[in-house]
């Protein structure tokens, strides 16, 4: 039986989702690497592993991602925006607006009933509104990335940074060391500051629900809370996929479409 | 933008806060803990103001009835006139039916009363598509106006580009976003000779043309006489005070300034304005007299702040001066140029006359004015052109007795950002310690107050002037 | 009389023990997430190099990021001026100093007694600190010990232009999407970040003799892209670790009383 | 395709203007669509539009200006410090934005602290903010002052006779460059953006005998070209800030798309009426120049030039537009947002970005947001 791949390959992670029918038959997130020729290949590897098929089986395969140009073995390449919608539909049909925050950027996507791309803007401005942002907060306090949501839903009293500049909020998390705030009130500081660039973006657009949010930002939870409550707007989580994959699912449905064109021409009538 | 932002229109909120600070400093100290409680939003920063006694008292009040006015304007068959802090404000007061918004004083007053400071409505202007890296002082309340969270306005009249562009960019955006009327007073890079003398009193009555068509009113001219001859007592007050200011030690509270210049953009020629002056001026003489300096403390330095001198969401700057003993001897924001000013000795032919003589003489007046508001004047040509920043930068240092420079902005302002390293090279040869802050002064979040006390700190202490 | 002095920087923790105005002993170590903690453990580590116990310290003076929280300094001064006077000590013909540590670049312009005439910070969207360095060595996988010598070179001259942070990592994945030369990248950073610096000790005009000090001086490709932008040849302490420059100005204003 | 056209758009060293220079000729460097160049090739000096391309870092530049200001005049500042621009004669200095206007002081101080690169003749030309009434006599004393200004430093004279034969030679480079937009209309368009832009820019770099020559080559061969009968390339407009940056056309349409006009500081937008040839030619100049709306600098004509773009992006059949504006530029970039808002409710569909000036963008981030846009209307 023949399959289809998405492969996502990101500043900071590289995704791939092999898919059969609609289905998911196997996920990968691996750090990308110097070569991302090379990191889309282990991905794609690790995940054929998964599911025990080999890369003969697969019949069609996107890329998408800022490495997507480097990979060998894709049919095609599309941007990250179109995969991330396709993905964010795929797994909440009710959606409308699409918030996917990546290593080096943000894109809010604008949807409409169907599905179909009616806007989207990303940061160009500043790199704050980034996931690049969170690790080197995080960094600066002595954090693992994944800890900077739960440690701040505990929060009472967040701080507020100042500065909306990555390096200048450096130099306002350490002011806050200093001054000895608890932890979680300096991580609840770093994910509102966060939400609060993010939002921005968002409300240029006028997001109508259903919201989804993807993207490995998206796992955490206290920017997705603060977001939500600048915005006012629910948040749908995605509850099936790590939302880091969503990229990669979109670009891997995108395939199964594309797959299906070919197929159907190639049939005789 | 939050929800209940919207609630309230933003001039409502500045009209009820204004008349309950007013009441409060008329108050017993009892009433006044009581009536501050219920003042909305406000961060406590009413007390100070309070305590700075009656001039302080008068402003709150004019300030009240400045936008009490405004809130009113429509049900009395008024149009809003929105405009800018560099636009002397006469010259609406000489129509029967206009009654002007200034953004910029707006936007001071949201960022210091308020907790959560101008944000919100900088961050809807940028939501609606203007720059983000446009400057900060009008989005500050642009956004209210923008978002329909203020009163309607009806159309916009504010001085042009070249003299600072973002400025008026801020201005046309919001008239075309709204859909109004907008009328520009063009300058060019110079200031003394005929032919732009000229263009200054042509350009000024396609204004007054322009406020009556669009504003449909009459403009009158015994009016106009009156509000001129207010307006030259307020300047023989303020000349007086800034004589008095040139003592060491400076007897003038450098908070003064900021009412000083609030005032006359939004209230200039009325008799409350002039009874503020007139009760500043009786501090500064008191002072004087005793020799004491208006910073209520030992003076041990005086700095000229050779731009804007407020920070964001708090009285930082003047409080910080304050504490470390060091004079504010005026900004940028504080100068106006009339011909019987202190410091016309060493500028010479750049000053206004106020001459009411008849219709022509007083609107070549009104244009002369507006052609020397601060920054109309100072940064339209050249840094280091005659008149322009450097030299009054120099010779309002020298008068004064500065012992540095200070500046302070906005890092919306590309006009000054695009040679204040060179003033400041200039101003370092002349023997004045200058220091570039890059704060925002009305964007808290650009760099913390914290980080601009600390390097203020740093530069004074280095620089062996503290 | 024995004196020390503490620089608690962004990244590091410095400490410098002079007995008169020689130096007894020195330490760095990585700053921890609690200044107090690093005050603590870099001083006991001094103290422990240097043979002494605190209690014969006649003065410690603090500087740096966290002066504010070194609980056992009698004394705090700022950092403009403890990098001047340690210049002074050891390059008294230096007119110039640059100093670049992990969260800014600073230049100190000094005149023949070694007072401090003018300094500068680096502007706002600034690439031109040591935190750009490290981001960039991790992004592409190199040591920062081993960053200056890999970049000393380039066969192929690239080009970094973003004046952002973060924004200049973009284009350095983009040129290791491009799969160029790590060397050839990393000289391309040095010479990105050589002008921001340069550009802003050109805003106070240059003198010499030019200095670099702070843990950026130890990258050797930086140094020698600055040395170029700015078109002299720069200096940098023999004796002394360029780290130290703080700490050990800040011993030398304790032993001044 | 030119080859000279092709070099002139991305080169500042140019053969033409160093055999005109060897052959004694002048050069005078300007930096703004609103300084009437007929007044030079009158003199017989060739005008240069100044430009920052083939900068790669600011670190000349970023001495004078400040962090907040706008890499275009910053990189401008960069090649003069380079010595990229020795060989000009003079200079004139407009006050475009704030941000342009500054480069007068810059560029003297820098000529002070780097010896050889201030030319000796520094003029600056001081453009009105409204194109009516008082400004337009203001604007043409300022013309009037340009003509002797020149004169007397070039010790040349300008009389009403050679502004006509200038105006004139102008006015047919006019023609041919609406010629060249129309045959950009054409579905498919028989000529690439990028060949098309090349062929602007270039306007504002070469002696204008010999632009025309090559404009008629241009022309001649892209009639000549057999075009596909079908073409499923979208057709993209470009607006925005101050753009000789070739390289984002290519990458416009290297992502699948073709540019079939353009209203931007380097492209076509002040090109649109002829110069009265009757009459006096002061007045002609002035009225041409400082009419209408061209810029967002011209603060308060918004509509106009919304008119103007709309109506271009109708006669193009453009199915999007790329507003584009470098960073710290708020004329423009504030005025995308309104035509973001007023095209979009037209119907067509905008992508808004945010670039610094030239080599100085970064491209991957950029490429995957017009790829993006391209799929968005694909859909
Ligand atoms: N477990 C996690 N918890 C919280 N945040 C995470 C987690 N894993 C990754 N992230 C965030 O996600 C970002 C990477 O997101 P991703 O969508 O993979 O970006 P890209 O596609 O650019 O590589 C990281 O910068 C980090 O901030
Ligand atoms: N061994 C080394 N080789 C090269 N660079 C180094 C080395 N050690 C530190 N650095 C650089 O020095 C910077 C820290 O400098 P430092 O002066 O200690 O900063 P701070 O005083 O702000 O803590 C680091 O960001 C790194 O770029
Ligand atoms: S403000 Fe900071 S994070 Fe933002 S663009 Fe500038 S350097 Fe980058
Ligand atoms: S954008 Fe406008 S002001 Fe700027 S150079 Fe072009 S025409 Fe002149
Ligand atoms: S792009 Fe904008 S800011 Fe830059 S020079 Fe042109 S008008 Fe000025």
């Amino acid at each position: 039986m023949s399959i289809v791949a998405g492969c996502d390959v990101g500043s900071l992670a590289t995704k791939a989702v092999v898919m059969e029918r609609r289905r998911v038959l196997a996920a990968v997130v691996v750090r990308s690497g110097p070569k991302p020729g090379a990191s889309a290949r282990d991905a794609l590897d690790q995940a054929l592993a998964q599911c025990g098929r080999s890369a003969g089986d697969v019949s069609y395969c996107v890329g998408t991602g800022y490495g997507r140009e480097k990979i060998a073995f894709v049919n095609e390449t599309l941007s990250e925006i179109s995969c991330h919608a396709k993905g964010a539909r795929f797994l909440v049909p009710s959606a409308r607006s699409v918030i996917d925050i990546g290593g080096q950027d943000c894109k809010v996507i604008k949807l409409d009933a169907n599905g179909g791309l009616v806007k989207f803007v990303t940061n160009d401005k500043c790199a704050s509104g980034t996931g690049r942002f969170l690790e080197v907060m995080a960094k600066v306090m002595h954090l693992p990335v994944d800890r900077l949501g739960e440690l701040s839903l505990q929060a009472r009293d967040p701080v507020t940074l100042a500065s909306m500049c990555t390096v200048w909020a450096q130099a306002d998390i350490i002011k806050h060391i200093n001054a000895r705030r608890p932890a979680e009130e300096i991580c609840a500081g770093i994910n509102t500051a966060m939400a609060n660039r993010v939002a921005m973006l968002a409300n240029a657009l006028r997001l109508e629900n259903d919201i989804c949010m993807t993207g490995g930002v998206a796992k955490n939870k206290g920017v997705v809370h603060a977001l939500a409550r600048i915005l006012g707007q629910r948040i749908k989580e995605v509850k099936t996929l790590d939302p880091q994959l969503v990229g990669a699912l979109g670009a891997a449905l995108l395939a199964a479409e594309q797959a299906g064109k070919v197929n159907r021409k190639e049939l005789p009538p | 933008m939050r929800p209940e932002l919207k609630e309230y229109p933003l001039d409502q909120l500045f009209a009820r806060t204004f008349q309950l600070a007013r009441k409060a400093g008329r108050a017993t100290p009892k009433e006044q803990a009581l009536l501050l409680k219920s003042v909305p939003y406000v961060s406590g920063l009413l007390e100070p103001m309070l305590a700075l006694g009656a001039p302080a008292i008068t402003f709150l009040g004019m300030l009240a009835d400045y936008y009490t006015d405004l809130i009113h304007a429509k049900e009395q068959g008024k149009k809003v006139v929105m405009t800018t802090f560099c636009f002397d404000p006469t010259i609406f007061y000489a129509f029967d039916n206009l009654v002007p918004v200034t953004l910029e004083v707006g936007t001071v007053i949201t960022s210091i009363l308020w907790k959560r400071g101008a944000y919100d409505f900088m961050d809807f202007c940028t939501e609606v598509g203007f720059s983000e890296t446009g400057c900060s002082s009008q989005r500050g309340t642009m956004g209210a106006y923008l978002a329909g969270a203020g009163v309607n306005i009806d159309m916009v009249a504010v001085n042009m580009g070249g003299i600072c562009d973002t400025n008026s960019n801020a201005y046309s955006f919001a008239a075309q976003y709204l859909g109004k009327p907008f009328y520009g007073l063009d300058y060019p890079a110079e200031l003394t000779p005929d032919a732009v003398r000229d263009y200054h009193h042509q350009d000024y009555r396609a204004l007054i043309r322009f406020l009556e068509t669009h504003g449909g009113g009459r403009f009158d001219i015994d009016r106009l006489r009156s509000l001129l001859e207010e307006k030259q007592i307020q300047d023989e007050l303020t000349n007086e005070i800034e004589e008095l200011q040139r003592l060491v030690p400076n007897p003038v509270p450098g908070i003064y300034h900021l009412l000083m210049y609030a005032g006359r953009y939004t209230c200039s020629g009325s008799p409350t304005f002039t009874r503020m002056l007139r009760e500043m001026l009786e501090v500064v003489r008191v002072n004087a007299l005793s020799g004491a300096a208006g910073l209520g403390r030992p003076e041990k330095c005086r700095a000229f702040l050779f731009y804007i001198d407020n920070f964001s969401f708090n009285v930082g700057m003047f409080d910080w001066l304050a504490r470390n003993q060091v004079s504010h001897m005026g900004s940028m924001l504080s100068r106006f140029f009339p011909d019987n000013a202190p410091y016309r000795r060493e500028v010479p032919g750049t000053c206004y006359t106020i001459d009411t003589r008849g219709l022509d003489s007083m609107i070549d007046t009104l244009a002369d004015i507006n052609a020397r508001m601060p920054m109309t004047r100072t940064v339209r040509g050249p840094y280091d052109a005659p008149n322009m920043w450097l030299e009054d930068s120099l010779s309002l240092a020298k008068i004064f007795n500065a012992e540095c420079c200070i500046y302070n902005g906005t890092p919306g302002c590309r006009n000054t950002w695009s040679n204040v390293k060179l003033i400041m090279r200039d101003l370092e040869k002349h023997g004045y310690p200058t220091h570039l802050v890059y704060a925002d002064a009305f964007d808290g979040r650009v760099e913390s107050w914290e980080t601009t006390a600390m390097r203020l700190d740093e530069f004074f202490k280095i620089r062996g002037l503290l | 009389m024995i004196t020390a002095g503490v620089d608690i920087g962004s990244t590091t923790a410095k400490t410098v023990i002079l007995q008169d105005r020689a130096i007894l002993a020195a330490a760095v170590i990585p700053a921890r997430l609690d200044p107090v903690a690093s005050a603590r453990e870099v001083m006991d580590l001094g103290l422990q190099k240097a043979g002494v116990r605190q209690a014969d310290l006649q003065r410690i003076v603090g500087t740096g990021y966290g002066q504010q929280q070194i609980p056992f300094a009698a004394r705090l001064e700022s950092e403009i001026t403890c990098h001047a006077r340690g210049a002074f000590f050891h390059h008294p013909a230096a007119r110039t100093l640059i100093d670049i540590g992990g969260q800014d670049a600073k230049v100190i312009k000094m005149d023949a007694r070694g007072k401090v005439v003018q300094y500068s910070y680096n502007d706002k969207c600034a690439s031109g600190t040591g935190r750009f360095l490290e981001i960039m060595a991790e992004a592409l996988g190199v040591g920062l010990e081993q960053m200056g010598a890999a970049g000393r070179t380039c066969v192929e001259r690239l080009s970094i232009s973003n004046q952002c942070v973060i924004f200049a990592e973009t284009e350095v994945v983009s040129l290791i999407n491009e799969e160029k030369a790590v060397g050839d990248i990393l000289n391309a950073l040095f010479r990105a970040m050589a002008h921001r610096v340069a550009s802003q000790v050109r805003s106070l005009t240059v003198e010499a003799d030019v200095l670099l000090t702070g843990g950026v001086a130890k990258n050797i490709g930086l140094f020698e892209a600055l040395g170029q932008s700015l078109g002299v040849t720069l200096q940098t302490p023999s004796e002394l670790d360029p780290q130290l420059n703080g700490a050990l100005g800040a011993a030398l204003l304790g032993q001044e009383g | 395709m030119t080859a000279l056209l092709s070099q002139a758009a991305q080169s500042i060293d140019l053969e033409p203007l160093r055999a005109f220079k060897a052959a004694g000729g002048r050069l005078v460097g300007y930096t703004c669509t609103f300084l009437p160049v007929e007044v030079f090739h009158a003199a017989g000096l060739v005008p240069v539009r100044l430009r920052g391309i083939g900068a790669e870092s600011l670190n000349i530049a970023d001495a004078y200006y400040g962090p907040f200001v706008c890499t275009f005049p910053k990189a401008l500042l960069q090649q003069v410090g380079t010595h990229h621009y020795a060989f000009l004669d003079g200079a004139v200095i407009t006050g475009g934005c704030d941000g342009m206007r500054r480069l007068n002081e810059c560029w003297r101080k820098l000529g002070a602290d780097i010896p050889g690169v201030l030319p000796p003749w520094f003029h600056y030309f001081d453009v009105p903010h409204k194109p009516e009434g008082v400004a337009l006599s203001w604007y043409q004393d300022q013309v009037r002052k340009l003509i002797d200004a020149v004169q007397n430093a070039f010790g040349v004279r300008i009389d009403e006779e050679a502004l006509g034969r200038a105006i004139r030679q102008q006015n047919r480079v006019r023609q041919k460059l609406w010629d060249l937009a129309e045959l950009r209309c054409r579905r498919p368009a028989p000529i690439s953006g990028s060949e098309a832009f090349e062929a602007l820019i270039a306007r504002n770099v070469l002696p204008p005998d010999r632009y025309l020559d090559e404009l008629d080559r241009l022309l001649a061969t892209v009639q000549n070209r057999a075009v596909p009968s079908s073409d499923r390339r979208r057709r993209l407009f470009v607006t925005g800030s101050i753009c000789d940056d070739l390289a984002l056309v290519q990458q416009i349409e290297a992502a699948g798309a073709v540019v079939v006009g353009e209203s931007v500081c380097y492209g076509l937008r002040n090109t649109c009426a002829l110069v009265d040839e009757s009459g006096d030619p002061v007045a002609a100049l002035s009225a041409h120049y400082l009419s209408g709306s061209v810029c967002p600098r011209m603060f308060g004509y918004y509509a106009e030039r919304r008119a103007t773009i709309t109506e271009r992006i109708r006669q193009t059949g453009a199915q999007g537009v790329v507003l584009q504006n470098i960073r710290f530029c708020d004329l423009h970039g504030s005025e995308n947002g309104l035509l973001e808002r007023d095209l979009e409710q037209l119907g067509v569909p905008t992508l808004r970005i945010e670039k610094e000036y030239g080599a100085l963008t970064e491209t991957g981030r950029l490429r995957m947001r017009i790829e993006a846009f391209l799929e968005q209307l694909e859909a």
